[in-house]
């Protein structure tokens, strides 16, 4: 088990597209997404109900052990979801190596 | 003239969804589904278009209507970001222009279901109107809201993305699927309709009914997030003006559009239905471009209006108005 | 006369789906597409309900017939709770005993499928005593429940919440989906019936195929569960009382149905579905309102009760038999 | 980024909208919700496969800075999951600002 | 020949959806409404083959071709596998023989919406030869894999699990619905079909134009992919190997089938549906079998070649000049 | 609220499970699972678009407080994702108690 940092983003699902080809810009070695999460916020209540996805978000994974890495995703994470909404945390955790 | 409407079923299902909102029942209908019938609405009308353009002949009037469709989507949010540029952020303003420049596939569906069941007779051409009004009001409310913005000293953060916004105008899934399904009617004619009308044609009705009751479910929520949100923040949400313009707005263009539909000769199905169109506004591809193109719009003000506003008005009281118009103008 | 019921391609759907869990095959119908299709056969057999309502007179029978049906589902919970009481806690034998009052739409749709084949006429208000059952076995359960609770000692945490227990009961979706499709149906009537046949009556026997696939799936499952629960944990649950009682409850409840509806002057296809009413178990809207009214009761308690043993039972003993005895009963 | 608690729920579906309520009443910033969770526990097996979601499992992830309101929040969660099960889990994070 | 091919409305949004994914549009088929369109398709041909074969006698060819169809489906990996391992790891080669040795459902069921539309007669046992050849390849991959693996000197972590493996190979979802809808046609016979055949028969081929259109989508991306990982680690993928491999192996399997299928003396429209059965390679039922026996194996190298290579050429040029060529040998 | 370990296990959708029957077999006393994910890593991009879900990622989440029964789920988990792939994390957390 190595030491990494455990990045979690919740982002609109128009947006999805957009973090992912960020992230393969960075060449992140992997994430995982999760679709139709709903949700509340500053920008009101998303249901999930959409009909174009524009209600719905997804909530993305990512571990990384590179700690520079995590700035720099974090830092290209904070203007997407100042303009269009959605949190990032990011924690401790271990990761099984294999 | 109302009480027909009213008792088409589709009309009477979207009701049903409004009141299981209203008396908050738990009644629901899956996310995945409702995406998959809105798919197979564009689909059948599409197709449908497809196969009566094949049959019909190709004429000037039917250039003329296309270029005057496209030239409606781009005109209408023009005024209508000035109307809104005094109440509204000018990002907000831009997206509610062009929502309102876009047009409402499943209107204009109830909209020829109600002719199919009134009898009168429209053209397929009406539907490639219909998927060539979706882009231009997308691209005249990005323009309307970049060159605005820089005049009222926003700070510029990046650059639009004119490719990317392009195809995310003219090939959105809705848009590409409705020309795709045309495309293909017309090359398989009527020996294509043989094969699927049993999907395409007999199913119509029915998927509309399951269809629009979702949409009264989801439309009704959005009004009650819109006057929760109104009594929280009291001051940034014009919620009066949200209701009246959502309101105006339809009529205003349903007036322009039976002058320019009369002046090009349209039928009174195809003037029905043109009329439809303008004063129809977006929820479904528009808010979704908005989304990327405009992030710091705010949905809960477009899509209450669209969806929980002009939409249930139209269906309701819009089509039978315009269509009592119609026949008023054609006979005069 | 089983070999006939056996021979409908629904029900052998049902036992193809039992055999996909029986050999652990991952076929699977998707969660979202088996609500869907749960919603299809409401909003199917409530439409045809209110379009045959629409065409037939209204008459005491009508009346006296869904105050029995309502009556009925107030009346099972009663005797089954206190049959209940003496093997299960008595949070559970409440919600069980709700169960048992309410009714399986399936099992109802299954045997008007199976009325239909027969050439066995049956009325549209049949489909209106359906919908008026589900509410009165959740309501007297909560009585139950809060009654002997307090009496029995129990630490008393919450009151009920009455106004939205009587709105999970009234108004779950189920319920006003049903309600609502008749109305909208016996509004339009025939002209609506038209417009939305293809959908309302010709895919539903091949819908309800593909639905009991997926029940078989579900029910199968249970069983597996119910098995493996008694292993583990031997104490509690009491798997023999169990299955006695979930093959003799719907027994004893038709008989009693038999009995009333005798007495009502049922017709022979309304006594069969009154008595399938009576003796079917719910395993939707039911559990689903325990889970919010009675959370401390155990739905792997009631759940594979009604939805393993019952459900399959009525399906396929229950529902020939039931109309043997209905036969028997109106020639004697 | 500035530390927070990362409050991790799981509860049957038809809870959720209770649940959601009570952060609206304690007037909890935001949520994300992500339904459709399958799971194992005391209460046997949700499979997820119900026909009207009282089988199913939602997951509530939410952000709290604010240590006193995860206190509530964590108090006001108890009596639901003791009543119909489920797990509530805290650990600590970092949230970006923006 | 071609042409007429290409003008059936299923196979145009096949295109429309490959189109969909070149000019990067969001179109997409949300994936629970994709699964359930594939159940619905094996659903519905399954019951078709069945009730044709409780109509037909079956004698002595009947009991061949389905043995053919066996052997073919164990033969068929043991040269691809040989043919592969110069160039895949042994994992990938008994994977990728696997997959060509099985069949794809909806190739096979395009082509018998070919021959309808082309007014070929085909029988139903077809139908279960391609249910038949579903499980044989799995098998003979693994075995491959497990012989191959112990004499490369591969460490060996553990031992087959041959019951589990059997179970996954032979009563896998995709085959238990084929079998099983067969089972149930040919038990209730055209009684049964008059019931179901709105679904079963009318929305065949409106369903199979949306489940072609995700096919698209999916096969496109899928291309997408394979370019991709080309160009990133250019030393692993042999990108030229897999290309020509994916068109050379179905015409050889086609020449082969060919063959067989004229000595079992096969007639046009069945000697048709052996050929499109040997020449096409799975891309459902396999792959997810492989992704439990053969983890090792990488689903990047067979799923693209299968599904987004293989299955258009055989769509778009396979089937017509499998028709010609079966006409002419058969006219020889 | 006691201190446990919260464990995060992706993984492809046909081993999801292979993965169940080892944490029955270890005897956990619960687990979360999540279906649909999608994701990217080492083995290519998962859409959760496949038809049979051989593209399609569950994430599991267990919370467990004995730490040498999570080194054990850790152990067997290994193998697992050496062989098909996916990601598995621990990281330390609160449990409620109840
Ligand atoms: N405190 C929070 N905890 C968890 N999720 C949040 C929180 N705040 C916002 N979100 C998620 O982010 C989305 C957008 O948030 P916002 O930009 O605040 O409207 C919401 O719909 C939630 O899904
Ligand atoms: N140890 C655990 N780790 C993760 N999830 C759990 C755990 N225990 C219970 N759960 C989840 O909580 C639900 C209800 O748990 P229970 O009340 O124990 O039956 C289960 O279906 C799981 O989804
Ligand atoms: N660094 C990572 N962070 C989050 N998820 C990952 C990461 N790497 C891999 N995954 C997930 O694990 C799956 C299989 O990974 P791999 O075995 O690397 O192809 C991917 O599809 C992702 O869903
Ligand atoms: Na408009
Ligand atoms: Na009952
Ligand atoms: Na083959």
């Amino acid at each position: 088990m190595k030491p990494c940092k455990r990045i979690e983003i919740v982002i609109e699902e128009p947006m999805a597209p957009r973090l992912v080809s960020m992230l393969k810009g960075l060449k992140v070695s992997g994430y995982t997404a999760i679709p139709n999460a709903s949700g509340d916020g500053d920008r009101g209540t998303r249901r999930g109900d959409e009909l174009a996805g524009d209600s719905s978000n997804t909530l993305f994974i990512i571990a990384c052990e590179d700690d520079r890495l995590v700035k720099k995703i974090v830092e290209k994470v904070r203007p997407l979801i100042q303009r269009s909404g959605g949190i990032c945390l990011v924690s401790d955790a271990h990761w099984l190596t294999h | 003239m109302f009480l027909e409407n009213l008792s088409s079923p589709p009309l009477l299902f979207f009701f049903l969804g409004v009141l299981a909102v209203l008396v908050r029942s738990d009644l629901d209908v899956p996310g995945q589904i409702a995406r998959f019938l809105s798919l197979y609405l564009l689909f059948a009308i599409g197709f449908k278009g497809g196969v009566a353009l094949a049959e019909s002949e190709l004429d000037t009037t039917v250039l003329l209507t296309l270029l005057a469709a496209m030239a409606m989507s781009a005109l209408v949010p023009l005024y209508t970001f000035f109307i809104l540029r005094r109440r509204f952020s000018i990002a907000d303003a831009a997206a509610t222009a062009a929502t309102y420049g876009s047009v409402s596939a499943v209107t204009f569906i109830t909209a020829t279901g109600y002719l199919t069941t009134q009898g009168v007779h429209w053209n397929g051409y009406m539907v490639a109107a219909m998927a060539l009004m979706e882009s231009p009001a997308i691209i005249v409310g990005i323009l309307l809201y970049t060159r605005y913005r820089e005049s009222s000293g926003d700070q510029v953060r990046q650059g639009v993305d004119w490719p990317g916004l392009l195809r995310e105008s003219c090939l959105n899934g809705s848009v590409l699927l409705i020309l795709g399904s045309m495309a293909i009617g017309w090359i398989t004619g009527p020996e294509g309709m043989k094969e699927v009308a049993p999907v395409v044609k007999d199913l119509f009705l029915g998927v509309l009914c399951l269809f629009l009751l979702d949409m009264g479910i989801v439309a009704a929520r959005r009004l009650g997030d819109l006057r929760r949100s109104d009594t929280n923040s009291g001051e940034r949400s014009p919620l009066p003006a949200m209701v009246s313009l959502s309101l105006a707005l339809p009529v205003f263009n349903a007036v322009l559009a039976l002058t320019v539909g009369r002046f090009l000769g349209l039928g009174e199905g195809d003037l029905v239905l043109f009329t439809v169109l303008a004063a129809s506004a977006s929820y479904i591809a528009v808010p979704a471009a908005m989304r990327l193109a405009l992030p710091e719009s705010n949905p809960s003000t477009y899509l209450p209006m669209s969806l929980a506003l002009t939409f249930p008005f139209n269906l309701l009281i819009g089509i039978p108005v315009y269509h009592h118009a119609a026949k008023w103008l054609l006979a005069g």
